[in-house]
C-alpha cells in the first residue's frame, strides 16, 4: 500500500473517481492551476477540471443542475466559510431537491471545503462551519483526519447519490500514511474506534483527533484508559459506536474545534444525555473553540483550540472522582 | 400580433398546441384560485393569468428532452412544458398523488420526464440550477437547451448575476426568459433596477438581449426558437425579456387582504386589453389560419381537463403521515440521525 | 396598557424607535406598502423607511456598511431563510466586525426574519434557521413570543451597539397581549419563568413557547408541576436560570421547533449535562422538529413540531420512573 | 501619463503626497515581504507592489473624511488612505500595537479615524458594506464620498451586482473602483468574465464606467475626482477600472512555492517597465514640477519610516492571550456564553 500525504490522498481519490467514471468532473476557482489538492489533474483529465470565476453560488448550484441531470462533480470550495457565499443554493437546492421533488432527482454532488485554522490565517479565513451545515437535513457531511479515510470517504462521496460536503483540515494536509486501492472506499457513516480505553469516552472531530490521541497515550501514562472515536462522518452520525463506548466508560469527553454553542459537541452530549444518561457517572465535557471571532496573532489564537493539554484536563475532571457534584455548577 | 406577416407562423399543430396550453394555464389556475379560496389548496400560491404566452411560446419552442426552471408564479411553466394537470391540481391540494407526492407544492413542482426540474420558492434560486443542467448538455453533448424562467424582481439576485456570467463565458446553452410583469410584488422595476430594460443587462454578459412583448405567443416562440438553435450551435446563452402582467395580485390573499394601490385602474385596465388568449384566437382567426370550431373545441376539451384535474385531485388521498419521515436520502438503510424518540 | 397583536407589536417597536432616534431607518422588499410588520410606518416616517430591490446580500451589507458609519438599520428580511442569501454578510461584516477591527467600530444592526413554518410553506419558506446563527459567534439572537415582549425586545435590539437577529414567529403573529409604553424595554439575554413548577423544567422556544403551557396545563392536572423557561434570547442565553430550575427539578425537556441536529435544544442539553449533571435525574429530552426538509402537505407537515402531546409525553417518560435506566437507549 | 499636459495636474503638495504614498507602498510592502520570508509576519499576505498608482491616485482624489474600503490585497489602500505605518507592520506582525490590536492582521487592516472601514479577506465582501457607508452619508446628508476597491475577480461576485445596482438605484455617492490586473490569481480575466472589459458592466447599472491606466497616478486621480464630484453632486456613483499589474505573485508562499507559468515572461518584463513610482518621477522631472532632490528627499524619509515601522513593530509586545476572549460584544458585563470552562 503506497505512502501518502492526506493532501496527496485527496488528490488520488478525485483522480481515481475521474479514471472510473466519467460523469465526474472537478470545477473550483484556479482548479487547473497546480496549487492545491487539485494539483496534476488537469495534466491528466484536461477539461474535465474546470476553473470557475469566483461566484461560489453559481458555481456550486451550477454543479447542483449538473448533479440532477446525470452528472457527478466535484465542487473544489478550497476555503470552507465560502459555504456561506453557496449557502442558498446548498440550503435550498442541494439540501432540499430529492425530498421536495419525492425522490424524482438525486443530487449526487461532492463538495470539498478546507479548513485552515490555527496559523494566523484571521477572522475572514479560519471558520470552521460544519455545525451550521448538520442543522440543515439533507446533505451528509464527512470529516476525515488520515490519508486513508480521506482517501477512502472521498471516494464513497463520489459515489453518493446524495450531496456530500468534505471537511478537509489544513492542519493535516501534511500528515503521512497508508491509503486504500482504486477499489478500497471507506464508507460513509461508520465512526472509527481509533483506541481502546476502559475509563472514559473521548470523541474528537476533525484535527482535534490527533490531540485526542496525544492526550489518550498521557492518560495512559497515568494510568486511564479511554476509548478515542473519530466519528469521520458527522451527518450522518455514528451513534451507536459513541453510545456503546459511553455505556462502557460512563464518561463523556467531546474534542471538536468548532465554535461551541450549537456545535457538533453539543450534539454529541445531547445524543448521549438522552440515550446513554442511565450509564453516565459524569459531566459530559466539551472541548471546543470557543465562541469568539478567530483573532490573527499567533499570541491570540494559541490556544483556541482543542489540544492535548484541554482534553486531558477534561478528561481528568470527569475521571477524577466519581462524584459527579464537584463538577457540576464548576462554571 | 397584429401584424402575423411579420414573424415566421408555425404549423398548425403548433398553433393548436399553443393555444391548448395556454388555456390549460388559465383554467387550471382559474380553478385553483377558486379551490384555494375554498380552503381545499393550503399556503401561498401564485397564478400566472395573464403571462401564459411566455411561458407556454417559450416551451413550445424547444423539445419535451430539453430542460426547463421555473419561479414561485409556477403553474404556468410545468403545464406549458407539458405537465398533466392531474398530478399538478394534486400537488396544489397535498395528495399523495401530486406530481411531487404532496411534498412540494404549489412552489415546487416539478416532472423530470418532461424536463420540468422545479419551480422555487426563493427568487433567482434556480437560474444556477439551469445553468448547470446546461452544464451537463454541453458535458454530455446531448444537444439539449435549458429554458430558464425568472422574473423583473430576480434580477437584481447575486444569482442572478453569476448564472448569466458562468453562462456565457462557458458558452452554454441557456435561454434566460425573464417574464418582465413590471412588479415585484408591490416595487415597480424602476425603483428596483438601475437600468428599467432588463435585456439591456444582456451587455454585461456579451450575450444577446431582446425586448419583446410577452403576450404575443409567437413572438416569444419565435424568438426563443433562434436562442435555441443558437445554443444548440454552441453560441451560447441568450437573455430574452418578455413584457407581461399578472392579471391577479401578487399571490392569492383572500379577499380581506389587499396589496395596496401599487397599480393604477388605467394600467390594469391596459393590460387586460392584452389578454394573450384573445389576441392569439383573434389573430389566428383573422388571418383564417384555424377554423373557430378548432379553437372552441380545445376550450371545451380543457375546460373538461381542468374540471377532471380537480376532482381527481380532489379524491385522491392524503399522503400517509409516515411519508413525511423517509426520502431525505436515498439510502436510508441507516435511519435519518434525527427522527423523533418514540416515548409511547 | 394597549393590548396589541403580536405583528403590531413589532410595528410600534419600530415606530417608537423610530420617532425617538432619527438614525434609525428601516429597510426591506415592499417596506413601504402596507402588508406586513412595516405597516403604516411610510405613511408617517417617508423616506426613512426604504424598499429595496431583491437583493439580500447587497441590502443586509448595506444596513451593516451604514451601522458602522453611525446609523440604526432595520433589515427586514421578512422570510427567514433569507438569511442564506445574506449569509456570507451576517457571518462576516456584522459579525465579525467588531472583533476584528479591535472594538474601533460598532455594527448597531437589527435584522428581522419573521419564520413561517406549519402553514404548508413548503420546502423553501419554512425554514427556522436560528441555529445555524448560534453557531456563529458576534450576533445576538432573539426570539420573543408575546406581544410585550416582541416590543421590549426589538427596542432593545435597536438600542444595542451589536448586531441583532430578531426571529419572529408567524404562528404567533395574530396573538394579543399587552405591552409596554415607549420607554418601556425588555433587556435581550434574561430569560422568562413563565411557570413554576418542581418536577420538571420545560424549555420552550419560540412558537413551542405556548405549546409548553398547554402542556404544563395538562401535567398539572395530573400532578406533575413543571417549571416552563421561555429564554427568549438564545444569544446570550440565560444559563443561569435554565441551571437554576433544572438543579431544583433534576429533570429537563426542551421544546424546539428548529430541526434537532446540532439545535438550540441541543445546546441547553449540553449546557446542563455539563454544569448541572449532578442534579440530574433523568434523560435529557428534546421535542423538535424531525431532521427533514418540511415537506408541503398538512398531512405531511401536521406532525412536524412540538405540540402539547408530545411535549407531555416527554415530560412523563423523564418524571415517570426515577430509574433513569428505563429510557437510556429507548431509541 | 507621458503627456502630462492631457490632464489637469494638480497642485505640487498633492503631487509630492502622491509620490510619498506611493513609496510609502512600495518600501512598506518590501519590508512586509522580506519579514513574512523571516517568520515575523505570520498568515497570508498579499501586497501591492505595482498597483501603487491606482490606490494612491484614488485616495488623494477624496478627502481624509471620506470613506474607503479594501480587499484582501489590502496594504496599498489603507497606506494610501494616510494611515500610518507603525500601527500597520505592528499589525502585520500580530501585535498589541497593531492598528487592530493584533485581532486583523494583514486581511482586515482598517483604521476608522481616517475613514478606512476595513480591508476584506473575503472577495467582494466589503462591497456592500461600502453601499451602506454611501447610504449613511446620503441619509446623514454629509456629503461624504466611498471610495470602494475590488479586484477584476471580484466582478463575478453576486455581491458587485447587487452593490452596483443598489448603489445606482438609490443614486449614492460611491466610488467604483476596479484594480484590474489581469487575473484572480492564476484566473486570466477573459476565463472568468463574460466581457472582458470591466468598465462595460456599467452600462448594466446606468452608471459612467471608464477603463484607465491604473499606473498613471494623474488618471486615476483625475477621474476618481471627477466621479467624487459627480457623487457629492447627488449624481450617484460610478465605475472606474484602472488597468493594473502586481508585480509579485498573488500571495506570499516562500521561494519553495510556485504559481506556476500563468503569466508569460513577455508579459511581466513588459508590465515592470511600467513601474508607476518611476512614471511618475519621470514625467514631473521631464515636465519640470519638482527638482529631484525634494523626490529624493521624500525617497530617503520614506525609507527611514518604513524601517522605523519595522522597528516598531518588532519592539511592540504580543497582546496578551486574555485580550482574545474579549471584544465580541460592546457590552460584555454578561459573559460570552461560550468561553472555555477552566477545569483546573
Ligand atoms: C430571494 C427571495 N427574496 C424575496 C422573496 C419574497 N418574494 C417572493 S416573490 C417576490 C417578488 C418577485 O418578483 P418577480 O421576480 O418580478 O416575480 P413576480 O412575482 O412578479 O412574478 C418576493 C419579493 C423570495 N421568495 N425570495
Ligand atoms: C469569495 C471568495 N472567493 C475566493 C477567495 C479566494 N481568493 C482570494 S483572492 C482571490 C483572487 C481574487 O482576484 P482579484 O479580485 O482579481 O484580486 P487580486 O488578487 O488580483 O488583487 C481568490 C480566488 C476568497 N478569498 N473569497
Ligand atoms: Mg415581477
Ligand atoms: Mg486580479
Amino acid at each position: 500500500m503506497p505512502e501518502l500525504t492526506y493532501r496527496q490522498a485527496i488528490t488520488a481519490a478525485m483522480a481515481e473517481e475521474l479514471r472510473r467514471d466519467e460523469r465526474v468532473f472537478v470545477m473550483g476557482e484556479d482548479a487547473r492551476a497546480d496549487l492545491w489538492a487539485t494539483s496534476g489533474l488537469y495534466a491528466e483529465f484536461g477539461d474535465r477540471i474546470r476553473d470557475t470565476p469566483l461566484s461560489e453560488l453559481g458555481f456550486t448550484g451550477a454543479a447542483i443542475g449538473a448533479a440532477m441531470t446525470g452528472l457527478r462533480p466535484i465542487v473544489d470550495l478550497q476555503i470552507a466559510q465560502l459555504v456561506y457565499n453557496a449557502f442558498e443554493q446548498i440550503a435550498n437546492q442541494a439540501a432540499k431537491s430529492r425530498y421536495m421533488y419525492n425522490g424524482q432527482v438525486s443530487v449526487p454532488i461532492v463538495i470539498r471545503a478546507a479548513m485552515g485554522y490555527g496559523g494566523s490565517s484571521a477572522a475572514h479565513h479560519s471558520d470552521r462551519p460544519y455545525p451550521m451545515l448538520m442543522n440543515l437535513p439533507g446533505i451528509k457531511i464527512i470529516c476525515p483526519t488520515t490519508p486513508a479515510d480521506v482517501k477512502g470517504m472521498i471516494k464513497s462521496a463520489v459515489r453518493d447519490p446524495d450531496p456530500v460536503i468534505v471537511f478537509e483540515d489544513n492542519n493535516l494536509m501534511l500528515q503521512k500514511g497508508e491509503v486504500g486501492g482504486p477499489e478500497d472506499v471507506v464508507p460513509i457513516g461508520v465512526g472509527k474506534l481509533c483506541r481502546i480505553g476502559e475509563d472514559v469516552t473521548i470523541v474528537a472531530i476533525a484535527g482535534a483527533v490527533p490531540r485526542a490521541l496525544e492526550a489518550a497515550d498521557r492518560l495512559a501514562d497515568e494510568g486511564i484508559s479511554a476509548d478515542v472515536i473519530d466519528p469521520r462522518t458527522l451527518v450522518p452520525l455514528d451513534r451507536d459506536m459513541i453510545l456503546d463506548s459511553v455505556r462502557k466508560t460512563g464518561r463523556l469527553v467531546v474534542a471538536d474545534p468548532a465554535n461551541r454553542t450549537c456545535g457538533a459537541a453539543a450534539e454529541i452530549s445531547a445524543i448521549v444525555a438522552e440515550e446513554a444518561f442511565a450509564a453516565l457517572r459524569a459531566p459530559i465535557r466539551r472541548v471546543t473553540a470557543p465562541d469568539m471571532v478567530v483573532p490573527f496573532s499567533p499570541a491570540l489564537e494559541a490556544g483556541f483550540y482543542p489540544d492535548a493539554d484541554k482534553i486531558v484536563a477534561a478528561a481528568h475532571s470527569v475521571v477524577g472522582g466519581h462524584d459527579a457534584e464537584v463538577f457540576a455548577g464548576a462554571h | 400580433m397584429d401584424d402575423l406577416q411579420a414573424v415566421a407562423v408555425p404549423e398548425t399543430g403548433v398553433l393548436l398546441e399553443m393555444y391548448r396550453r395556454m388555456l390549460r394555464i388559465r383554467r387550471f389556475d382559474e380553478r385553483a384560485v377558486d379551490r384555494h379560496g375554498k380552503g381545499e389548496i393550503p399556503g401561498p400560491m401564485h397564478t400566472s393569468i395573464g403571462q401564459e404566452a411566455t411561458a407556454v411560446g417559450a416551451c413550445l419552442a424547444v423539445n419535451e428532452d430539453d430542460y426547463m426552471t421555473g419561479t414561485h408564479r409556477s403553474h404556468g411553466h410545468p403545464i406549458a412544458k407539458g405537465v398533466g394537470l392531474d398530478a399538478l391540481m394534486a400537488e396544489l391540494m397535498g395528495k399523495g398523488s401530486g406530481v411531487c407526492g404532496g411534498k412540494g407544492g404549489s412552489m415546487h413542482l416539478a416532472d423530470f420526464s418532461v424536463g420540468s426540474l422545479g419551480e422555487s420558492g426563493i427568487v433567482a434560486s434556480a437560474m444556477p440550477v439551469a445553468v448547470g443542467a446546461a452544464l451537463s448538455a454541453q458535458i454530455r453533448g446531448s444537444g439539449q437547451v435549458v429554458i430558464c424562467f425568472f422574473g423583473d424582481g430576480a434580477v437584481n439576485e447575486g444569482a442572478f448575476h453569476e448564472s448569466l456570467n458562468l453562462a456565457a463565458v462557458w458558452h452554454l446553452p441557456v435561454i434566460f426568459v425573464c417574464e418582465n410583469n413590471g412588479y415585484g410584488i408591490t416595487t415597480p422595476v424602476d425603483a428596483a433596477s438601475a437600468v428599467p430594460v432588463v435585456a439591456d443587462r444582456a451587455a454585461a454578459y456579451a450575450m444577446p438581449g431582446v425586448r419583446l412583448d410577452g403576450q404575443d405567443v409567437l413572438a416569444v416562440y419565435g424568438s426563443v426558437r433562434e436562442a435555441a438553435e443558437r445554443a444548440r450551435r454552441g453560441e451560447g446563452p441568450s437573455l430574452i425579456e418578455a413584457m407581461t402582467y399578472r392579471f391577479r395580485e401578487h399571490s392569492e390573499m383572500g379577499s380581506n387582504f389587499s396589496f395596496g394601490p401599487y397599480r393604477s385602474d388605467e394600467e390594469i385596465a391596459e393590460w387586460l386589453e392584452r389578454d394573450p388568449l384573445v389576441l392569439f384566437r383573434t389573430a389566428v382567426l383573422e388571418a383564417g389560419l384555424i377554423p373557430a370550431v378548432e379553437l372552441d373545441e380545445i376550450e371545451t376539451e380543457v375546460d373538461a381537463e381542468a374540471a377532471a384535474a380537480v376532482k381527481f385531485a380532489r379524491r385522491s388521498d392524503f399522503p400517509p403521515p409516515e411519508q413525511a419521515y423517509v426520502g431525505l436520502y436515498l439510502d436510508e438503510r441507516r435511519e435519518p440521525a434525527s427522527l423523533e424518540l418514540d416515548y409511547a
